[in-house]
């Protein structure tokens, strides 16, 4: 094992390359693609057991930059998508347009984000990765506030909110565990391999007091991976985001959720459970939904479900599967919010009922954003194939019934609302009458790049690469898994198909109007307000009044009698002189009299 | 009377009162006051720095408890004014002298900025409150705290009246009135009552001064509970609910002034006298024994959180940062509050985390005054593009008031957390989590504000200060127009720049602040 | 030469007759600054002596010098005592007296016409006698003789006030008429122990008193104790006795009430201590008969009461008369404590009220000498133009407020210490804190008006007083910061006379 | 001489400390309250001069030097509260005289002697005095003016 001391983690390069982006002018955007490759290029340039450290807080050796199993197909993953996205982000029009300005704020933010989820995935401690985890927040507060909205600015505000007690959550059970980890003569008690909470035989957690640390570690990673009803947030903040915000935003934080839940809580088998109710959820709000990126959005819960599932399940092949599921996702997700992100930007409108027929003047985007349906709706020769159906192998291998049914059942359900619905109602159906071009030569670069991708990684073969860095890669020899088997593939076909028929019939109900869907966000977004408003507030206010009386009125009252000016001519006068005399004469009474009963 | 020495400590007391007189000596050439004022900080933060290592030292501990103090005069027989080092001092001393340069670099940007009258004397009061600080700091018993304490309250009055305004002579009667009823009503009682309790018993020492007294039965644990109420409400500077109505009241004065209480001196001096009292007049391991302090823990979370909650209804900037510290102030003492090693290690960080961060969002504050004469947190609608440092310094400090990484509210929180765990208590648990959520839920919308709302029209009227706005009669007087400004005066920028820097920097290498506290923590029984 | 003329073995009886002679020789020295010099002279050479009778004092083996008028011995003629209480009272007189003489000239120069200033200071200087021979003296009789003696001096000086404002005539007559009362009282109360005694000499009264068989029962003790009490009572201020007091101090020349708040109603205490704790002895004053309940409670009434109105004032003088009785107050409920702090805390807030008081109407008064009044209004800004003044009344003030290392400060922390020390009585220590917060109302306005508002009319024309006023003012001042910041000296002292009274070692 | 009678100058001295009292309290004449308090203190020298009164007893003077011959070895009465009278006395005299003083005095400037009036006078004085002098509060004084300036 080498250790490095002083060698910063990869993420680091985009972290601080995206903070001094704003200064650079007219350079930026150019150097903005260039911070992504070279972040790239030094995750594949250092060696594999390269460790290095850093003290902190006078008495801990932080481990910044360390390769965990999955770390490297994250990290990957999580490069390439910086630099698609920057590429789609780019300030075609210069920096001074609305865009360009734009740019300015949310570029850097999205590359604070992306570096911390890259230095999340390279954190040998617990430490470093939930500051990392915590940056990410941070970054991605902002790229949706740069949307420069109203409506974003709420989002973002109740996005940060959510996160930031996700992350005081997580935090707390880190302490929790550390604390007893000292208490028992850890000398190393942030190493991650005290929080692998799920190495142990695949149980599932016990509801114990002395799990208290477990439990507030996995409610904080939920909240990022969006499980409900943490989860809402998601889909009331992504959809809100400008339309390069929300391709950031789709790729990092549910992934590195993914990728610390498969670090830390590996084959627990509640996992299975929340990975499910994860991928239902997340189809039936998508199929309510009106708004394209929303849908979008709820898509994306969906597909976290299928990754945490994996890692409930736990098995080599299951953890792949997540991994590289994961990669996948982030791809293709990316290329359909690209897509959606491009009609927006072109178009101006996201409800689905306002669009359609786009496909006369938008045959790129049109065409990339089929290719990524395809992609998550796993047609074969796409790269959702030859992933999402190692996590269906495993739950098979594991004779997990249900997972493996509603699994499958959940693949028809993206076709219908990813698959289907979106490019449908998008570039097809009636026509809006909008004839809007396809979008900047930056915009068609990005979404053709990351087109090819899923093809590329779709195409027999040529998933090679990607199965190489999974976490748990072949033995020499052995293939990982092999997705192009003969069944696989007319299973895969009949079910996309009974599914696109489902789709047409349904079509008339699947007209929605609706403009939002409230989920678990009505928390957030309805009863914390209403009962901050009509509970809290008027509790605050009675305090504030309480302490306002306390000390201005009560104040005020002794000043008034203090201070106040003797008015009456009254007032002026003393005791007059035989007044005084019979106050002696009192006094002397009082005190016989007392001293007389005293004696 | 007075033993001349070269001691550190003394010469900590002595260099800001000599440099409060030439100030005053120099007061009708303001480059040479305020080079003294600068030199003499640096002098100062010199000495401070010189003594740590001494402190941080191995087996300071032991020869802390035995060594005598350096004994300045002997007030009444047997009461004597007293000067001892120790971390929790040393810490505090060290925050302020180091905050104390960039404080006063601000403030010559500030005051010339906004021509400030009776600039010698805001000078002059400035390095006689650092002196007060110094000399609370350094206390080494008791009556010289007590003595100290009263100090800093007198020589702030000045700086909280400064602007001499109807509103400024009645804030600063407030500020005055809270802190002299509850130090001389109950600080000074309970002090008092130690006096007699212990046979005249009040030196500073690990493990407490009440021993004696409890064990052989002349004190018992329903007086020892009284007087630890006399002690934690007698110090309002810390401002414990409800004497925390001072903290809001003293935002009247110029905001040096405010960064100076909120940060360098007066509620750092308030906590910072809680912390003590708690760890070496009581003593931790007294208070567990005798419960006397549990209810402490409740009104700490309660102040959290009612404050908080306070904070998000202010639309004055200076005001919500003021509701701010209340509840950031209450951190502390609810970290004190548990009386375990760790708590108390985090107590004594979180007074140096926030007073970084804290100061860099009143310079900010201040920084938007003196650049848009704005004071209203609705009228800051794209400031951020007009003052980017600024407001990304606002930005760093809040992010250390929620405790997030990289700032150095983060390295308090983490060390307040673990106290959680090791007390078992569940109600600070929840209450940092609420108040994790209220600080972010009162700081972010400034800096969405700030950065992501378009700035309104240029002809729309200068929005109307609300009835308890400060400055209220200043927006018309400056025939200013408050839409054609950049940043701030440089001396204003750079001294947020080096608060925001430091704010992060203290994330990096907290080594420093967190051995002391360690020192303070291995000290307990 | 002290020996040659033997000085040192008699001077306790010479601080009474140098100042009696010299007062009557004033008149004179002619007009012009003779009679100030000659009362600076004499009131400088009786400070001188008291100044060595405390080093015999705190020499002398058993405690105390007793000197006989004449040699007679103590059952005829007439015994000058002194033990530390009563050094440290004289010390405290004649300090303060010579430090306002000192003061007085521009003063008196600005405040009464030239041709009576040989009176003024003739009068004067008996004022100063009359209130150490009251404190020397160590005969009952002779207390109320000396007592007339300062009395009727002090009702010409505030009557000299008379041509700044005729009030101070009505003044003086209301003093006259109400003290002439309570000295007879006094002189009754003396009557009916001489009754039952047969002696005037206080120690040979204690020990016939503690002779008697069943002193609580006797009814003559108990009227001789009441009469006592109450013109006692009347002398020092207590409140609700005060009503003399805030007119007089009001509109007597300044350094007039500088004189009187530092020294006359402390004399008046002083002779509390003596008739109740020497006389009668704490057993009876405070265990058989209630005088620590009455004594307290009417002291605890007098400083809320007189805070509050002392806030209401305009006028300082006024306001710092009406904090004077709440000062007298503290002392009151001091020694009605009867412990050892409580009483310690009652002796040495008689010096540093008098330095602290002191100073400050004499800053009072050099305002008067400048605007020629001194009201809140012609105050403001004040603090710009005559800084050493208001610096010293605001010095003065936080004494008054008590804060740390003022000598206000000592006297609360004995006194609270004193309060939680006596059984079931910290409401006293409550009262004296709360106190101190209404000194704090009252001194703020001052600082406030002279500090944060800006001057108006003449006030913002005038200069600093002349030095020969604020040199004594600040005598006082620093005196009261000098023994705030080390109170070792006073604080021993009051810590003795405190245990001699309370019948412990001398 | 025996019973309450026999103690009557005691009763008497009640009496005129009773009647100064009144006077004192009761009249609104300067001239008749300083009667009034000679009258109280006379009661008291007469407390005094009766305390040394002993039963039978003569003046204690050597009756040998007045008489020459004969020669009284009776008892006589205690001459020590005579001689204190004497200077209690010359100080009541003392007093009285300053007393008549300040009253002349107070007939030039106030041009009476009757309490109520001159106190109806200082009154004025004293309120016009304050009045000078107010600034009720500083804090409100700055207000009001401000408050004025608004609205002009």
């Amino acid at each position: 094992m080498t250790d490095a001391v002083g060698l910063p983690p990869p993420g680091i390069i985009l972290v601080l390359g995206g903070l001094l982006l704003p200064l650079l002018r007219g350079l930026g955007p150019a150097v903005a693609l260039l911070l992504p490759l070279l972040t790239l290029g030094f995750i594949w340039g250092i060696p594999d057991d390269l460790t290095v450290t850093m003290p902190f807080m006078g008495q801990y050796d932080l481990t910044v930059l360390a390769f965990n199993p999955p770390t490297k197909v994250f990290a990957t993953i999580f490069a390439v998508m910086a630099f698609a996205g920057a590429l789609f982000a780019h300030p075609i029009t210069g920096l001074d347009s609305e865009r360009g300005r734009r740019w300015r704020v949310e570029l850097p933010a999205a590359f604070v984000y992306a570096g911390s989820a890259i230095c999340v995935t390279f954190a040998g401690d617990i430490l470093s990765l939930f500051i990392f985890w915590e940056l990410m927040a941070i970054g991605s507060t902002t790229v949706i506030w740069s949307a420069g909205t109203k409506a974003a600015g709420r989002a973002g505000y109740r996005y940060a909110l959510v996160h930031f007690v996700g992350g005081v959550l997580l935090m707390a059970g880190i302490l929790a565990k550390v604390f007893a980890l000292q208490g028992a003569g850890v000398a190393d008690p942030l190493a991650l391999h005290h929080f692998f909470f799920g190495a142990a035989g695949f149980e599932g957690l016990s509801f114990g007091a002395g799990d208290a640390a477990a439990w507030l570690i996995l409610l904080g990673i939920l909240v990022n991976a969006a499980a409900p009803p943490l989860g809402s947030w998601l889909a009331d903040a992504y959809p809100e985001a400008s339309e390069s915000g929300t391709v950031f935003l789709s790729a990092f934080t549910t992934k590195t959720a993914v990728y610390v839940l498969m670090l830390l809580f590996a084959g627990t088998q509640l996992l299975i459970y929340v990975g499910l109710l994860m991928a239902v959820y997340g189809i039936v709000y998508a199929i309510l939904e009106n708004d394209m990126r929303r849908i979008l959005a709820y898509s994306i819960v969906n597909q976290v479900g299928f990754m945490v599932c994996g890692i409930g399940i736990g098995t080599a092949m299951a953890l792949n599967g997540a991994a590289a599921h994961a990669f996948a996702h982030i791809v293709y997700k990316a290329l359909l919010l690209m897509s959606a992100g491009s009609v927006l930007y072109m178009t101006g409108k996201r409800k689905c009922t306002d669009l359609g027929g786009l496909y006369h003047s938008m045959p790129i985007t049109m065409t990339c954003g089929i290719i990524g349906a395809l992609a998550i709706s796993s047609f074969p020769l796409t790269s959702g194939f030859v992933t999402k159906s190692m996590i269906n192998q495993a739950a098979a291998d594991e004779h997990i019934a249900l997972a493996w049914f509603t699994l499958t059942a959940a693949s028809a359900g993206v076709f219908l609302h990813a698959g289907i619905k979106f490019p449908w109602f998008v570039f097809f159906q009636k026509d809006s009458g909008l004839r809007p071009p396809d979008p900047p030569w930056n915009m068609r670069a990005a979404m053709i790049f990351f087109a090819a991708v899923c093809i590329l990684l779709g195409v027999p073969g040529l998933y090679g690469p990607l199965y190489a860095i999974l976490p748990f890669p072949a033995a020499a020899g052995e293939t990982l898994y092999a997705p192009y088997t003969v069944p696989h593939v007319i299973n895969q076909l009949q079910l996309l198909l009974f599914s696109g028929l489902a789709f047409f019939a349904l079509l008339p109900v699947l007209k929605r109007t609706l403009t939002i869907t409230l989920d678990a966000d009505w928390f957030y977004r309805r009863l914390f307000p209403g009962v901050w408003q009509h509970l809290l507030r008027p509790v605050v206010l009675a305090f504030r009044e309480f302490f306002d009386y306390l000390f201005g009125n009560i104040p005020q009252m002794v000043k008034d009698t203090v201070y106040s000016p003797p008015q009456e001519a009254r007032m002026f006068k003393e005791w007059g002189l035989g007044g005084a005399m019979v106050v002696i004469t009192g006094f002397l009474f009082v005190y016989l009299v007392l001293g007389y009963i005293a004696a | 009377m007075i033993h001349f020495d070269v001691s550190p400590q003394l010469l900590a007391l002595y260099i800001p009162l000599l440099g409060a007189l030439l100030i005053s000596l120099a007061g009708r050439w303001p480059n040479l006051r305020e080079l003294v004022t600068l030199l003499t900080a640096g002098v100062l933060l010199y000495v401070v720095a010189g003594m740590a290592p001494a402190v941080l030292a191995d087996g300071f501990w032991a020869s802390f408890a035995k060594a005598p103090g350096l004994k300045l005069a002997e007030v009444l027989p047997g009461v004597w004014l007293e000067l001892k080092v120790e971390p929790l001092g040393m810490l505090f001393a060290l925050i302020a002298s180091s905050l104390w340069i960039l404080n006063s670099i601000y403030s010559i940007g500030y005051m010339r900025g906004n021509h400030e009258k009776n600039q010698t004397r805001f000078y002059v009061c400035f390095a006689l409150a650092i002196a007060s600080v110094m000399g609370l700091a350094f206390a080494g018993n008791l009556f010289t705290l007590f003595v100290f304490y009263e100090a800093l309250t007198l020589t702030t009055y000045p700086l909280v009246a400064h602007k001499g305004s109807a509103e400024a002579i009645r804030s600063a009667r407030t500020y005055l009135g809270i802190l002299v009823v509850t130090s001389v009503c109950f600080l000074l009682a309970g002090i008092i009552g130690t006096y007699v309790f212990t046979g005249g018993d009040m030196t500073f020492r690990p493990g407490g001064v009440f021993r004696r007294a409890l064990a052989d039965g002349s004190l018992t644990a329903p007086t020892l509970g009284i007087l630890f109420v006399l002690y934690m409400y007698g110090i309002g500077k810390a401002a414990l609910m409800p004497v925390h109505r001072w903290l809001p009241a003293a935002m009247v004065a110029p905001t040096p002034v405010s960064a100076l209480l909120h940060a360098v001196a007066v509620v750092k001096a308030g906590v910072f006298t809680v912390l003590k009292v708690i760890v070496y007049v009581f003593g931790p391991a007294v208070l567990v024994r005798y419960g006397v302090g549990d209810w402490l823990i409740y009104v700490a979370g309660a102040t959290i959180l009612i404050a908080s909650c306070i904070a998000l209804f202010q639309d004055n900037l200076k005001r919500r940062l003021a509701y701010s510290t209340v509840s950031q102030l209450s951190y502390v003492i609810i970290a004190a509050a548990l009386l375990s090693p760790l708590s108390i290690t985090a107590a004594a960080l979180h007074i140096a985390a926030h007073a970084f961060g804290k100061i860099t969002l009143f310079f900010a504050a201040g920084s938007i005054y003196t650049a848009a004469h704005k004071t209203e947190i609705s009228q800051l609608d794209g400031i951020g593009r007009r003052m980017p440092i600024t407001m990304a310094a606002f930005t760093i400090g809040s992010l250390s008031m929620i405790g997030l990484p990289p700032t150095a509210g983060f390295v308090s929180k983490w060390y307040l957390l673990q106290a959680t765990w090791e007390t078992d208590a569940p109600f600070v648990l929840v209450v940092v989590i609420l108040s994790t959520l209220l600080n972010a839920a009162y700081f972010l919308p400034i800096v969405y504000r700030a950065f992501f709302v378009a700035e309104a029209k240029p002809h729309h009227e200068p929005h109307q200060s609300s009835a308890d706005g400060n400055f209220g009669d200043h927006g018309d007087h400056h025939g200013h127009d408050a839409h054609d400004h950049g940043e701030a005066p440089w001396p204003v920028v750079v001294a947020l720049s080096c608060t925001a820097l430091a704010t992060i920097v203290f994330f990096f290498y907290s080594d420093l602040a967190i051995g002391l506290a360690n020192q303070l923590r291995s000290g307990l029984p | 030469m002290l020996d040659a003329f033997e000085i040192v073995p008699n001077l306790p009886v010479l601080v009474v007759t140098t100042p009696l002679i010299g007062g009557i020789l004033t008149i004179a020295m002619g007009r012009g600054k003779g009679p100030w010099a000659w009362a600076t002279l004499i009131t400088g050479v009786v400070f001188y002596f008291t100044v060595l009778l405390m080093q015999q004092v705190l020499a002398a083996k058993t405690g105390f010098i007793s000197y006989e008028l004449g040699n007679w011995p103590r059952q005829w003629g007439i015994e000058y005592r002194v033990d530390a209480l009563n050094a440290f009272i004289l010390l405290t007189v004649a300090g303060v007296g010579f430090v306002t003489t000192l003061y007085a000239q521009k003063s008196v120069e600005k405040e009464i016409p030239q041709d009576r200033h040989n009176f003024f200071y003739a009068v004067w200087v008996l004022a100063i006698c009359g209130l150490l021979g009251i404190t020397v003296t160590g005969d009952a009789f002779n207390v109320y003789v000396l007592l007339e003696i300062s009395s009727l001096t002090v009702y010409a000086l505030i009557a000299m006030g008379k041509d700044m404002n005729r009030q101070a005539l009505t003044a003086s007559l209301r003093y006259l008429i109400l003290g002439s009362v309570g000295a007879s009282f006094i002189l009754l109360g003396i009557g009916y122990l001489m009754m039952v005694t047969g002696t005037l000499n206080m120690e040979d009264m204690h020990d016939r008193l503690a002779a008697l068989p069943d002193i609580v029962h006797h009814r003559t003790v108990l009227v001789a104790f009441a009469f006592l009490l109450c013109g006692l009572g009347l002398k020092m201020a207590l409140f609700p006795l005060h009503m003399w007091l805030p007119k007089a101090y009001t509109y007597a020349p300044s350094a007039v009430s500088a004189l009187l708040s530092a020294t006359a109603t402390k004399v008046g205490i002083y002779m509390a201590f003596r008739f109740l704790f020497t006389i009668f002895g704490v057993g009876f004053s405070f265990v058989a008969m209630p005088a620590n309940l009455v004594l307290s409670v009417a002291a605890c009434a007098g400083i809320l009461v007189t805070g509050v109105t002392a806030v209401r004032q305009t006028n300082l003088k006024r306001m710092l008369a009406y904090s004077s009785v709440g000062q007298l107050g503290y002392i009151v409920a001091g020694f009605s404590l009867a412990n050892v702090h409580g009483v310690a805390g009652s002796v040495v807030h008689i010096f540093n009220h008098a330095v602290m008081k002191g100073g400050m109407f004499m800053a009072a008064g050099a305002i008067m000498y400048r605007l020629g009044r001194c009201d809140l209004r012609s105050i403001r800004g004040l603090g710009k133009r005559m800084p050493l003044t208001m610096a010293a009344f605001v010095a003065g003030g936080l004494g008054l407020v008590g804060f740390p290392l003022t000598a206000g400060f000592i006297s609360k922390w004995y006194l609270v210490q004193g309060a939680l020390e006596a059984p079931h009585m910290w409401p006293v220590a409550a009262v004296v804190l709360v106190g101190s917060l209404l000194a704090v109302a009252y001194t703020w306005r001052v600082v406030e008006a002279a500090y944060f508002q800006e001057p108006e009319g003449e006030s913002a024309l005038v200069t600093e007083a002349p030095l020969s006023m604020v040199a004594p003012m600040w005598i006082l001042i620093g005196a009261s910061v000098y023994f705030g910041v080390s109170a070792t000296f006073t604080g021993e002292i009051s810590m003795r006379a405190a245990k001699s009274l309370l019948g412990g070692a001398p | 001489m025996t019973g309450a009678l026999g103690i009557y100058n005691y009763w008497i001295y009640v009496v005129l400390m009773m009647i100064g009292l009144y006077g004192v309290i009761a009249k609104p004449n300067l001239i008749k309250q300083a009667i009034a308090l000679g009258l109280f203190q006379t009661g008291i020298f007469l407390y005094y001069i009766s305390m040394a009164v002993i039963d039978g007893g003569t003046a204690p003077v050597w009756t040998t030097i007045l008489d020459g011959a004969q020669k009284y070895e009776g008892p006589y009465d205690n001459p020590l509260p005579h001689v204190l009278i004497l200077t209690a006395i010359v100080v009541s005299v003392s007093v009285l005289a300053v007393a008549l003083a300040l009253i002349i005095n107070i007939k030039r400037t106030y041009g009476t002697i009757e309490y109520d009036e001159i106190e109806a006078m200082d009154q004025a004085d004293k309120r016009a005095d304050y009045q000078r002098g107010q600034v009720t509060d500083a804090a409100d004084d700055v207000e009001h003016k401000l408050e004025g300036h608004h609205h002009a």
